[in-house]
Parts: C-alpha cells; structure tokens; sequence
C-alpha cells in the first residue's frame, strides 16, 4: 500500500511542447501500466507533473521544486539538452535522479542522470558506413541546426566518413528554428555531393525537406540521410516529400513485433487519437520508467542512491526489443536501425544492429568500447 | 560694445526654396526687437535658425561676438539663447513647478544634478517668476491640464528662470485676451534693458505697444528696419503686410 | 549569379508577405500588433483544416483565409484595439496577451482538449498543408530552372502589394485612412467614421495576414507559435522602411532579402542573418526614421 | 440652427462645461467671448462630440444630435476650424482640402470659393500642408472646412497668428460666408474688436457656463473688463 | 496635514512595508525551495525596475533589456564556470571549462589561453572577483557606446525599440553561433558556487537569499534616489518635451545615455545574481520573449512607479508559478497570464501603482477633504 511520488517534467505549452507533449503523455502512460499491473513494490505511483514551458528558467524552477520541495525521489524530464543542462545542478547538488529519454550529443558522465535515448554512436557507427559502403554514396554535404547536438554529430561522423573512405563536402548550419532553406539548398545542389547527411532538427525538418523538393532534387540522386527526422516530422511534412529518404534511429514505429503493435494500440488508446504517431524519444519515455520501476524493486526502496546502485544492468523488452542500462555510464544499449521512409510515411527498417550497442557517450573524443572515459566513479579525466 | 546678436547674410534653402534668403541685422544688448512680417515671410525659420533647430546654409549668427552657427541647441541655449515657441511647448506631464525648477539649473551636466533640494538662489527665482507670471494657484497642476493661455505664461516664465541673455519670442500673445495681452506687454517691457528680446507678433496693438526697433521680413528678405513709426508708413511695409493688399 | 538573385527576391517576397499587413496595421493605424504572427497561424490553420475537414483545395484556401483571419482581426479590433488608438505601447503589450491567448486556444484545441475531444488538425502538434503537384514541380523556360511555389508566392506578394498600393493612395477609402492615423479626432470632424474605417483597415491588414499565413504554409511547418518568429522580422522591415510608407517596406524587405540571400550563398545562412541584423541597427542609425518617411518641421 | 440646452462635458473625471446654454439662430454669426480656459473649445469640441462625454440636449436645426457620433454630425453639416489648425502635415494641401469632403454627399471636390479667397493655396496645391507657415495652414484649415459644404461652421480663434492685413480679410471672408452663403458661423475669438466688427451676436463664457449673451451691439465695456480682464 | 505630505507619507510606507517584507521573510518561511524561488523573483523585480527606469522615467523602451541580463549572466557565470569541479577535472590543475575540451580541434594543447579560437577570453575570469565586476561593467559599456550612438544621432520613440531588440538577436545569435567559447545553445552549466571570503553561497541557503534580498532593496533606494534628484527631474522632462530640454540648454543625449547605462547596468547586476541563484546561464536569456515579458511585468506593476514595477514582476511570476504547478491550469496557464495582460493593459493603463494611487488619491480627498486636483500624469510613486 502507499503512495511513491515522482516528477514529470515535460514542456506542455510554448514551441516545444510539439513533441514534449509526447514525451510526457508515454511517461504518464507507463505509470498508469504499472499501477494497474499492481505498483511497485506494491505501491502506486503518482506523477507530479510540471510544466517546462520551453524555457530552460522555467525548468530550472520546476526541477527544484520536484526536488526541494515535492522531494521525489526521480524525475523523468527534458527533452533539449539545453533544459536538462539547466536542471543538471540541482539533481547533482541535491543527489537526486534524472532520467531523461532523449538522443543528445554526449559528452556527459554524470552520476545522477540515467540515459535512455541514443548517444552518437548508436546512430552513427551503423549508418555511415552503411551510407558509403551500401548505399554507394561517397561524397557527403553534412548539415544541421546550429546547436550543440548537430555539430557534434557532424563531428563524429566526419570521423567516421574519413574511416570509410569517403568525404565530406561541406559542414553548414541554419539557425535553430528557422525555415529558410533556399539559399542551404540551392549551396547543397551546386557542391556535387552524392548524400546529404541532415541533423536538422523540429520544424525547419519540414521547411528542409520541402524545398528540397521545390528545387527538384530527387531522393535518388541525393538522398537525405537524417539522424532526427522521425515520424512525427514525416507527419507533418506530407509523406511524398520524404519518400525515398532514410533515417537512423533505435526505435521506428514501423518495428515489426508484436510488442511495439500492441505499444502503439495502447498509445493511441490513452491520448484518444487514432492517428497519434510513436517516436524515438517517446519510446524511451516509456520504457525508462519501466527500468525504473525495476531498479526501485530491486532495491526495495526508492532513495536516489538505492536507485543508482542498482539501474545498472537492468534490461527490459521495450517496443524497440531489449534494451539495458550500462553500469558504467547509466546510459542505455540500444538496437541501431536504418529505415527508409515510404510515401506512406511509415519506414521500413533495411537495415539493423543485431542486438543492442553499447553507448559511448564519450565517442567523439576517441571512446571506444576498449577505452571508456565515462567509468563508475565519474569521467576518467586521465584518458581524456 | 559688441552686439547682443549679429545676424549676417544668413541663409536657409529648403531643396530650393530659400525660407530666409541673406538676411542681415544686429541687435544690441539689452535691445526689444521686434520682427514684423506676412505669413510665411521666415520669421520662425529665422528664430530656428538662431536657436540651432534648424541647419543653415549659409551666413552666421554671432551671440555676444561668439560664432553660435549651427551649433547643436543645448549649446546655444548654455550660450544664452532661450526660446518660446509659437506652439506653446512645456513638459505636459510635470507640475508647474517641477517645469519651472527644471529651467532654474544652472548646470548643465547629469552628475552635478544629481542631487536633492534646490539652492536657496534657484528658490528665490523661481519665487519671483511665480510672482511675476501669476502663477501660484496652479503650481501642482500638471502642465498638461492648463489652458492654452497658461501654457504660454509658463513657457515665458521658464525662459525668464533659465536667465537667458538673449530671449527670442515666437507669438507670445496669441490666443491671449486682450487685458492677458496687456500684461505680457508689461512683462516684457520689464525685462527690456536686462535681457536682449527678439519678439515676433501680428498683434499691432501689442506691437505699438513694446516696440522701438522693428524689422520687417518678406520672403525670407530683409523689407525694412527702423523706428515703428517709419515702418507704419513705409508704403511697402503697408503693400505686403498691414495695409488691404491681397492675399499673396 | 541569377539563381541568388532569386533566392533573394523570394526571402524579399516572403518578408513583404508579413510585412505588407504589419505596413498597414502598423504604418496606416499606429498599432504594434505583436498577434500579427498568430493571424498568420490562424491563416495557415485554416488552409490546413479546410484542406481536412471541406478538401478545399490550395487556391480557394487563400481567400478563405483572408476572410479568417480578417474576421478575427475585426473581433481584435472591436474587444481589444479599439480602446488603445493613440497608446502605441499599450497595443504591443495587449496584443502580446492576445498572441499567447490564440496559441493557446490553438494548442488547447479551442478548449475541447479538457473534455478529451480531439479535432484532428488543431492540438500542439505539427500540421501540414497539401500543395498542388504542378507547384513543387520545378521546371525550366530557356534552359532557366524555374521553383514554381516561389515564383508563386513573388507573384502573388506583388499583386498585393499593388492592390494595398492602389487602395491605400488611390481610393478615398485610403485617404480617410491615412487621415485617421494622422489626427483621428479631426478626420472624425471631417465627417470620416473613424470607428468603421478603423475596423476595415485592421481587417484588410490581417487578411493579409491570413493569405501569408497560407503561402507560408506551403514550405513551413503549420504549428501554434509559427508566427512568433515571422513577426519580429515582419516589424524590423516595417521600421527600417520608415513606418507609413508602403514604399519603404517594399524597398526594406527588397534590401534586407537580397542581403540575407547573398550573404547566405557566398558565406552561410548564420552569418547572413547576423549581417541583417546589423544592416537594421546601421539603417537606423543613419536614418533615425527609417528609409522613407516624411519630416515636418 | 444650432442650439446647446443644459450641456456638461467631461475631460475624463474633470468637468470643463457647466450647464451650458447658448443658441445660434440661422444666418447667425455668433461671437464667443471670455478668458483663456474659461472652456471655448470645449463648447465647439462639444458641439462636434469630441469630449470624453457629455451631457444635455444638442440640437441642429431642430434636430437633436448629441446621440450621434462625430463623424454623423459633421455630416449633418457641422464644421469645424480648430484652434492650432492641425493640418495633417504629411498630406498636400489638395488632401488635406478634400479631406473635409468626407462629410459632403456627392463628389469630393475643392470647392469654388477657395480658390477666390485663397489664391496661394491654389497655387501650392502639391506642397505638404506640414511645412506652410502658421498663416498659411489657418487658411488652409477654413478650405479644409469649407470642402464639406457645411451648415454651421464652428471657428476657433481663426485670427490667432495671422498677419493683420488677412486678419482683416479673415473678417470679410466670415461676412461673405454668412452672407453669400447663408452659414451659421461659431466665432470663438479673444480678439474683442474683431468679435464685434464681425459677430451679429455675442455669447460671454465664464467657467464653462454663458453667463452673458444677446446682440453684439449690447455687448458692453463693462462686461469686457468684468469677464476678460485678468 | 496637506494631500502632498499625505501622499508622501504613504509612498514612504510602501516602501518600508516592502523592504521589511523582503529581508524579513525568511524568518517567516523555512522552506529553502521557496525563499530560492522568490530571490529568482527579486532579480525579476529588478528587472522591473530597470525598465521603469528606462520606460517610464526617460520615455526609452528597451526591447532588449535581456541583452544586458544575459551579459551580466555570463560573465558572472564564466568565472563560476572555471571554478566548477569539472573543469578542474581535465588533466591539467588549471582550469579549462569542460566544454571547451569537445570543442577542441584534435590535438589542441589543454590550455585556457589556447585550447579553442578565443578562449584567452576566459583567461581573467579565473578571479572570481573579475566576473563579477565584468558583469556590471560589460553591460555598462555596451549599453553606453549603444546608447550614446542611438541618442546622439536622434534616434526615439519605437525605433529605439527596434535597434534594441536587432541588437539582442544579434547577439544572440553570435553566443549561439560561437559554441567553442560560449557553449552555444546549452549555456553555461556546471558552474561553481559564489565564494566570498572562504564561505560557498549555496543558491538554497539563506545567506544567498540575503545577497539577492538586500542587492534589490538596495537598487530600489537608489533608483529612487536617483529619480528624485534634479537630473532625474530633468530626465522627465526630457520625456515630456526633449526640444523643450535643449533650449533650456541641456544636452538631452547625455541625460538618456546616462539613465539608459543606469537601467543597463542594473540589468547586469540582476544577470549577475539570477546566476548565482540558479546556478545556469542560456541564451535563452536574450529571447525576445524574455525580455518583452520583462515590460509586461513593469506595465503590470506601473511602468512610471519604480516598486510598482518591482512589484509587478515578483506577482506576475508568482501568479504564473502557483496557477502553473495547480493540477487545474496546468495546461491553460498561459491562456489564462495572456488574459490578465490584456485586461491589465485594458483596464489598470497605469498598472497596479496607479490603481493604488487612485485609492491614495480618493482616500486622501476624504482627509482633507479639499478639492486639490490629483497630480496625475507625473509618476508619483
Ligand atoms: N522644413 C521646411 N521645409 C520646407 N519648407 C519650409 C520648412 N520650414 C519652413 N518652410 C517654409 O518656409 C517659409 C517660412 O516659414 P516660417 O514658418 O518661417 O514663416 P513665419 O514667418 O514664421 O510665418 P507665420 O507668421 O505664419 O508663423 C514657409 O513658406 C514655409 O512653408
Ligand atoms: N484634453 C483635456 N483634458 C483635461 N482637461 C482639459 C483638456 N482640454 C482642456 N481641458 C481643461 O478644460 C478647461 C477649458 O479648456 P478650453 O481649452 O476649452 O479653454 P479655452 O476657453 O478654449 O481657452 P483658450 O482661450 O486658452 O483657448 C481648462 O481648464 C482646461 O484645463
Ligand atoms: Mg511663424
Ligand atoms: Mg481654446
């Protein structure tokens, strides 16, 4: 019996509510699965829900109340890196769990975050090779919104394009946010590249992939290769215009198993809308409070610290098949995928990871699976 | 003794059209000026031009032997220029006080205003503008809610707080009774000798009543200059500007 | 050489499509209407849901829109507006209010998101609107690439702006408009009804909106805060125009578009908006009342 | 033609008019007098409802107006010379004359008499009313009010800042309106002499209430100095 | 007793009433996440009193006050920055922010002066003590070189506005854009606490609230202060009338240059210690939303009454926080803030001072009981 409170920190209003909302409605989903499956530890879970209102202050505020104040125990929050960099010191000030679910850029090692969205090197070491090799596409025009996520993805996979042999032809940015694509496009058309490897993110994936249209490139000649575009974005755009391009991602809710069937029926039964799409990051929303749950059972308690202790290694089957929690790091191994978008706006998968990867969050600066920076007593600073 | 003010060909061309066209005159210090002129004739540019609001094009103007030309107007104004203009313009939002104690500073600078309270000599000023303006029962009105008439009493009381040595008058009668008009008319005869008084006006009752020298513009030109007298019975004054002549 | 000047004139094009109803909002009636963005929303929602719910195609969604929008500026005008002629700042921050309250009640669903009802096309989601095939097909005349969608938006943006041209200076009810802004106490003794003027003026300026609102749906993405981010660069052609002057917004977006488009293409998209930026302060620096506007004394 | 009865005007919370009651006969012209915020433009700026609110019977030619709007009374043939003129300085004088038209039925059109009584104006008809001389925009401002055909027409101070000798045909010019075109003609002047070579009737205004009135030949030296003097 | 002493009186009151409130309240309250809250809100009173300043004081609306928010943030937060854990951590045992490290071309020596492109920048920010009078001076200066070219060129009214609000984009876009040095979208997080004399200010501790507290008492006196002298009387009527001014033969630019740097530097300061009260700083602070929100909150408050403003902003923000975390207006918060400005524009033009002035002014009319006209259009406060 008894009650275990924990926060949820999404943002339901302002520009990223479009898909935090999504984050949020999965959070609160799994926790209405697990109280009707019997709690934890025989108790129900009751979310405290705050509103981040896309703005890092906002969720600097709110992420203290949840742990000053509400003292939960754990909180499921974040969506931009730059949010969860704005709650980071109150979760490592006050010893307190984060669990955030979405694909960042890395470079982070911190004892009281748990990682469940991919990490660069869990959508990068299968696809640009893959690009190359398979798809035959040598010559690569890299372009992203002009933030901390898609320049470090253009890092690494310039790295990565070296090592295969093949080269990057350009490294260009657009404003976060902004749709203005006509001059980036017509500079992708005149460069003489074979793929574009696109790390845009939000809205200006529409505006992209539209004027690429527009300006009558087809996606056989120079296909987009997106680390971000998900099925939301594809929705959104009108699936013609993607047709033909490919994402790389964990998690697709064209993954063809009975649990993610069954995972998107429910979805769409709980937020009451049949065409409700499933995505990467909302995935992870959901299963992470699976692992959660796992870990507190485990323990017998809820602290942050019993938590901590024992999230490591906790393996759970979510939608996107098994994933686990690296005792290392507290990220999270996971499946890479490659799909091709449909005119359907469904992927398929074409290409697949045979089982989980582990995360290197480090991999930009020369981790590997030999030589991990992230370790159990924090960053090795030696290697680095 | 050098001049109070020396207007040399001075010059204004507004793309072409030349509101004030080589006008010269000098006026002494502790002298009552007053510009007669038609509609339109430059009278006001004249006084823009003195004051800095507006850029001339050509000649100068000399304060006291000092070339003000095309100064910026703060500087002037330190110089001992003080203005009214033909709109009356006072700060609308501050009391009638506050618009006087703001005229009585006799530092320009922020950071020596930057203090509470006034001194004893600004006090007295602004005491006996008060008394002499006629201004006490409305003291905590805000500027904004007087009448039209008062406005310009104000306005004439600041520049007499600012002590200006040169005061340069654009209308000051206008829309004021015939008695209120009397009373400016004893003001500024009261400041005659002490100030150097630039005034313009069409009122010719008032006129006869201050003037000694007068000048007349027409089109931006010099038309005449003398005693009032004379100017009443020069023929071209009459032509252009008292007398039944048409509308130009 | 050819292709950036087009890349320039369509961000101009696209500039002057906000700009055009701001020109007349702002310039014409004295008004910051910081919700101008959100009835370019409400204009792109329109298109979105009678694409949905009537399958109105692209062409009859931009009068649609117009009428929309335009009646939701009219509603502004009357509740909010109306009580603020004269008080610039006032109406930036009013509307600022209203601009959150339309996002929201997008976003809420007009509420019904409370009781659960979800209408296909609202919510806080990404919306799209079908363009017709034969506008993203891009073609050649004379061996000359030509992007149909943007072609169509320069064109459309020309034609109102020559239609905004001709009924601002040369039809009375332009006059009286102009008249209102200037003195709105003597143009009603002139015998103008300033209150009705007033209402179309705002109505006809967020029209425009609206039809921008549908064009801009054609390659952005239709969700609740689209339009926060266009208004901004909407007010900076405004001012840099010089407020009032149809003439200067024209000019100002044509400027500030080729600069944006050349600078994107000989160095990067970042560097160019950072370029505009600096080209405005300059602008306003050097004519501290815009490009065009009148002096008096 | 025009009558007040009982009339209060409000600035806000400030009341600037008092019971005022005044009436102008058809043909008249109607000179009103008294010291400076005694509320002159109040009353025309009242007459055209362009007070924050007022109170009482307004009536043109027997009809009661104080329910209409401004622009419906100017229409009903009210028009209005302000005080300070305010031109619309970025319109030439051509639209700033046909602006007044707005309230006529029919084309807008400069009317005749203008340019009869003001030549320059005709001949500047593209210069901005903006940069014209004080004299030049009050005449503009007469034009302007003239271009709507009006009934009654409602001058404020029109003699302020003019140069004598249009002073003077400012005078022959409210004659000839009143005469050769019939208009009811609200003079408000501070000008004394003028109000009587001008006026066929007179109205002395103190605190917002006509404490005198009658025909300008009663008009007294007395009530002059009791009413206007400081 | 006349009206005026009455008013005086009473305005004295408010703000001695608000002065005890604010150092007394942690007497009252012991719960460490609220005092926390309402320092964050104090710095937003700030905030409004810097644009009551600006706005309602000189007639200067600043679009872009967040610009002076943000630099005092990040100068403040680059030298908590260096004094983080983590950036002790990189191998080396002098400071190198750890961002720095990622940012870094392969190879680059692990040095401050020369790890990425300009991070010689940060080389003084090691002192604490130099962050934090760079997040007064940075501020000061940009705001004075801006304002002197935007005043003496003439420049006013909404364009000002508009320079202002380019500028902050501009330099938004610039932080953003230069992520080696700056950290680009994320900000500056990770930061060490306030250190004075050996003690750590932790955000949640008392002594922190106390820092925040007395800072706003303090640049609300002096704010006032300033505005009752004769420059600030001066400065008024440069509002009313700046043509006026000049024939009275005051250099008008200097005076809105001077009040302009005030209001910039007050901005700093408040940058300054919203950083040490919640340990980030974001580009997120030269948002264009921020910082219309910070005029919404002076407007609410009385844009022409210093504590109105200040009060404005700490009400508004707590009146968003508390409708914001109840489970009813969780999602219709935001509806519901967009309705209380339209009504406050709508309804109080003069915000809550003037609502209050009003009822001074009634209930002094009552006292006295004379006919003495209210002043109303000068900011009394
Ligand atoms: N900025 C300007 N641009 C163009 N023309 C101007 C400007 N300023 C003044 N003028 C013209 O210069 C002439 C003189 O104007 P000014 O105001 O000096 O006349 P004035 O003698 O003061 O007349 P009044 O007695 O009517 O006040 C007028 O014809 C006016 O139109
Ligand atoms: N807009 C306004 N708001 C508040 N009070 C006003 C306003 N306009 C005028 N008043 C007040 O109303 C009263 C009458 O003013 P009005 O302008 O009618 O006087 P007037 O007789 O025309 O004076 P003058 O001869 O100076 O033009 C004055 O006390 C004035 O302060
Ligand atoms: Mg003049
Ligand atoms: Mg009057």
């Amino acid at each position: 019996a008894g009650e275990i409170e924990v926060g949820v920190l999404f943002s339901q209003t302002g520009g990223l509510s479009i898909v935090e909302k999504s984050l949020a409605d999965a959070t609160l989903m799994a926790i209405e699965e697990i109280n009707a499956a019997g709690g934890v530890n025989g108790m129900t879970i009751k979310p405290v829900v705050e509103d981040g209102a896309s703005d890092p202050k906002t969720f600097n505020e709110k992420a203290s109340k949840l742990v000053l104040r509400d003292r939960v125990p754990s909180v499921f929050a974040c969506y931009t890196s730059a949010s969860r960099k704005a709650v980071l010191p109150v979760f490592e000030r006050r010893n307190n769990m984060l669990f955030y679910p979405t694909y960042y850029e890395g470079f982070e090692c911190s004892k009281n975050v748990v990682y469940t969205g991919a990490v660069p090197n869990q959508q990068l070491s299968n696809f640009i090779p893959w690009m190359i090799n398979t798809l035959g596409k040598k010559k690569i025009f890299i372009v992203g919104s002009n933030y901390i996520y898609p320049r470090e993805m253009a890092k690494v996979s310039k790295i990565l394009i070296e090592q295969n042999g093949g080269e990057w032809v350009a490294d260009e940015y657009l404003e976060l946010g902004h749709s203005e694509w006509g001059a980036m496009v017509s500079k992708i058309k005149a460069s003489g590249c074979d793929a574009v490897l696109s790390n845009v993110v939000g809205d200006s994936v529409i505006a992209f992939y539209r004027e690429f249209r527009n300006q009558g490139i087809s996606q056989e000649d120079i296909p987009i290769c997106a680390t971000v575009t998900s099925e939301i974005e594809i929705a959104a755009m009108g699936a013609e215009y993607a047709a033909g391009s490919y994402t790389s991602f964990p998690y697709f809710q064209a993954i063809d198993s009975e649990e993610n069937r069954s995972f998107i029926e429910r979805y769409r039964a709980y937020t009451g809308n049949p065409n409700a799409v499933t995505h990467h990051a909302m995935e992870s929303s959901y299963f992470q409070v699976y692992l959660w749950k796992q870990a507190v059972e485990a323990a017998g308690e809820a602290s942050p610290d019993a938590i901590r202790e024992t999230i490591g290694g906790q393996t759970f089957d979510a939608p996107n098949g098994k994933v686990m929690v690296d005792p290392e790091n507290l990220h999270t191994y996971l499946t890479p995928r490659i799909a091709q978008w449909g005119e359907d706006g469904q992927g398929t998968i074409i290409e697949a990871y045979d089982e989980p990867v582990e995360p290197l969050p480090y991999v930009a600066y020369g981790e590997t699976p030999e030589n991990l920076f992230c370790t159990t007593d924090g960053l090795d600073s030696a290697k680095l | 003794m050098v001049a109070a003010l020396t207007i040399d060909a001075l010059e204004v061309d507004f793309g072409g059209f030349k509101a004030v066209d080589g006008l010269t005159t000098v006026i002494d210090e502790g002298e009552l000026r007053v510009v007669l002129g038609p509609n339109g004739a430059g009278k006001t540019t004249l006084m823009d031009l003195i004051s800095g609001k507006t850029g001339s094009t050509g000649g100068e103007v000399r304060l006291f032997g000092r070339d003000i030309t095309n100064r910026p107007e703060h500087q002037i104004a330190r110089a001992g220029v003080g203005r009214k203009f033909q709109i009356p313009s006072v700060f609308r939002d501050l009391t009638v006080h506050d618009n006087l104690r703001v005229a009585v500073s006799q530092v320009p600078g922020v950071f020596r205003n930057l203090r509470l309270g006034m001194a004893a000599a600004d006090r007295a000023r602004i005491e006996e503008v008060i008394a002499l303006t006629g201004l006490e029962p409305v003291l905590d009105t805000v500027a904004g809610d007087l009448s039209h008439g008062q406005m310009q009493w104000l306005e004439l009381g600041m520049l007499i707080t600012q002590q200006a040595r040169v005061i340069l008058l654009d209308e000051p009668t206008a829309g004021m009774t015939q008695a209120e008009t009397l009373k400016t008319a004893d003001i500024i005869l009261s400041l005659k000798g002490s100030h150097t008084l630039l005034v313009v006006e069409h009122d010719m009752a008032f006129v006869r009543k201050i003037a000694e020298r007068v000048t007349v513009m027409h089109m931006g030109k010099l038309l005449a200059e003398g005693p009032m007298a004379k100017i009443e019975a020069d023929p071209a004054v009459r032509e252009a500007y008292l007398g039944t002549g048409g509308l130009h | 050489m050819t292709e950036t000047l087009f890349i320039g004139l369509s961000l101009s094009s696209i500039l002057l499509l906000i700009a055009l109803g701001l020109s007349i909002t702002y310039g014409a009636m004295g008004v910051i209407n910081m919700a101008h963005g959100e009835l370019v929303m409400i204009g792109a929602y329109t298109a979105v849901l009678s694409g949905i719910y009537l399958n109105l195609n692209f062409f009859l969604a931009l009068p649609l829109a117009f009428a929309v929008s335009a009646l939701v500026g009219m509603a502004l005008e009357r509740l909010v507006i109306r009580r603020l002629y004269g008080r610039i700042i006032d109406t930036l921050l009013a509307t600022w209010g209203v601009a959150i309250v339309l996002q929201q009640l997008i976003r809420l669903e007009f509420g019904l998101s409370f009781f659960g009802i979800h209408v296909e096309g609202l919510g806080p989601g990404l919306q799209s609107m079908d363009v017709p095939s034969f506008l993203t097909q891009p073609f050649e005349i004379g061996g000359v690439p030509i992007q149909p969608y943007r072609s169509f938006i320069i064109v459309v943006t020309l034609l109102l702006t020559l239609l905004t041209w001709f009924l601002m200076y040369r039809t009375s009810m332009g006059t009286q408009v102009r008249a209102i802004m200037r003195n709105p106490q003597i143009a009603a003794a002139c015998g103008i009804d300033v209150r009705r003027v007033s209402a179309f003026t705002f109505a006809y300026g967020s029209g425009l909106a609206g039809v921008a609102g549908v064009l801009l749906a054609g390659f952005k993405t239709v969700m609740p805060d689209m339009g926060a981010s266009t208004v901004v660069d909407g007010f900076l052609v405004v001012v840099v125009g010089g407020v009032g002057s149809l003439l200067g917004t024209v000019l100002a977006s044509g400027l500030l578009g080729q600069i944006n488009g050349v600078f994107a293409i000989l160095f990067n998209d970042i560097l160019a908006r950072a370029v505009v930026f600096g080209v405005v302060i300059a602008i306003i620096l050097w004519r501290p009342r815009g490009l065009f506007s009148f002096r008096s004394r | 033609m025009l009558s007040l009865a009982n009339v209060d005007s409000f600035y806000g919370r400030s009341q600037a008019l008092h019971a005022m009651t005044i009436s102008a006969p058809r043909g008249a012209v109607l000179g009103i007098l008294g010291r400076n915020g005694v509320g002159k433009t109040t009353l025309l700026r009242t007459i055209l409802g362009l007070t924050d609110r007022s109170e009482g019977v307004i009536a043109l030619g027997g009809t009661p107006i104080e329910a209409f709007p401004t622009h419906e009374r100017a229409r009903a043939g009210i028009a209005y010379v302000p005080q300070g003129r305010m031109i619309i300085p970025d319109f030439t004088i051509r639209e700033n004359i046909l602006m007044g038209g707005f309230a006529a039925t029919g084309a807008r059109r400069i009317p005749d008499i203008v340019p009869e009584l003001f030549p320059y104006l005709m001949d500047n008809l593209d210069r901005p009313g903006g940069v014209l001389s004080g004299g030049q925009q009050q005449q503009l401002a007469i034009a302007r009010a003239l271009a709507c055909k009006p009934k009654v027409l409602l001058m404020d101070e029109p003699t302020e800042g003019i140069q004598p000798n249009i002073v003077a045909q400012i005078e022959d010019i409210i004659i000839r309106l009143n005469t050769e075109l019939g208009l009811t003609i609200l003079l408000v002047e501070q000008n004394v002499a003028f109000v009587r070579r001008a006026a066929k009737a007179f109205a002395m205004i103190e605190h917002g209430t006509a404490v005198e009135s009658g025909p300008i030949d009663t008009l007294t030296d007395a009530m002059v100095h009791k009413h206007m003097a400081i | 007793m006349t009206r005026n002493t009455l008013f005086r009186l009473g305005d004295w009151g408010i703000y001695a009433l608000f002065i005890v409130i604010v150092l007394g309240l942690p007497l009252m309250m012991d719960d460490v996440f609220w005092l926390n809250r309402i320092a964050k809100y104090l710095v937003y009173g700030m905030l409004g009193i810097a644009i009551a300043l600006s706005w309602g004081y000189a007639g200067i609306l600043n679009l872009g006050q967040g610009l002076f928010f943000g630099l005092g943030a990040y100068m403040v937060a680059m030298s908590l920055k260096l004094q983080s854990y983590t950036s002790m951590q990189q191998g080396s045992d002098r400071p190198v922010p750890d961002f720095m490290l990622w940012n870094a071309e392969p190879g680059a020596p692990t040095e401050l002066c020369c790890i990425v492109k300009g991070s010689w920048l940060w080389l003084p920010f090691q002192a604490q003590w130099f962050g934090m009078v760079m997040a007064i001076a940075v501020p000061v200066i940009v705001a004075l070189i801006l304002s002197s070219a935007i005043f003496r060129l003439r420049v006013s009214g909404v364009y000002v506005a508009i320079i202002t609000l380019a500028l902050v984009l501009l330099v938004r876009l610039l932080i953003i854009d230069a992520q080696p040095v700056t950290n680009g979208f994320n900000g500056l997080t990770d930061l060490g606490w306030l250190t004075v004399a050996g003690i750590e200010f932790d955000p949640y501790m008392v002594s922190t609230y106390y820092i925040v507290a007395v800072s706003t008492c303090a640049v609300l006196l002096l704010t006032r202060w300033l505005v009752s002298t004769r420059a600030g009387l001066i400065l008024q009527s440069t509002r009313d009338d700046p043509n006026r001014a000049r024939y009275l033969g005051y250099d008008v630019a200097a005076y809105q240059v001077f009040f302009f740097t005030v209001s910039a530097g007050i901005a700093g300061f408040a940058g300054m210690l919203y950083v040490i009260a919640a340990e980030f700083a974001s580009p997120s602070f030269l948002d264009i939303t921020f910082s219309i929100s910070m005029v919404v909150w002076a407007a609410v408050g009385g844009r022409s009454s210093l504590i109105g403003a200040a009060i404005g902003a700490i009400l508004i923000n707590t009146i968003e926080a508390t409708a914001s975390e109840t489970e009813m207006f969780q999602e219709a918060w935001k509806l519901i803030i967009g309705v209380i400005f339209v009504l406050v524009v709508l309804y109080m033009p003069r915000g809550l001072a003037g609502l209050a002035q009003d009822l001074a002014g009634r209930i002094a009319d009552a006292r006295v009981g004379g006919k003495q006209r209210a002043r109303t259009g000068a900011p009394a406060e």
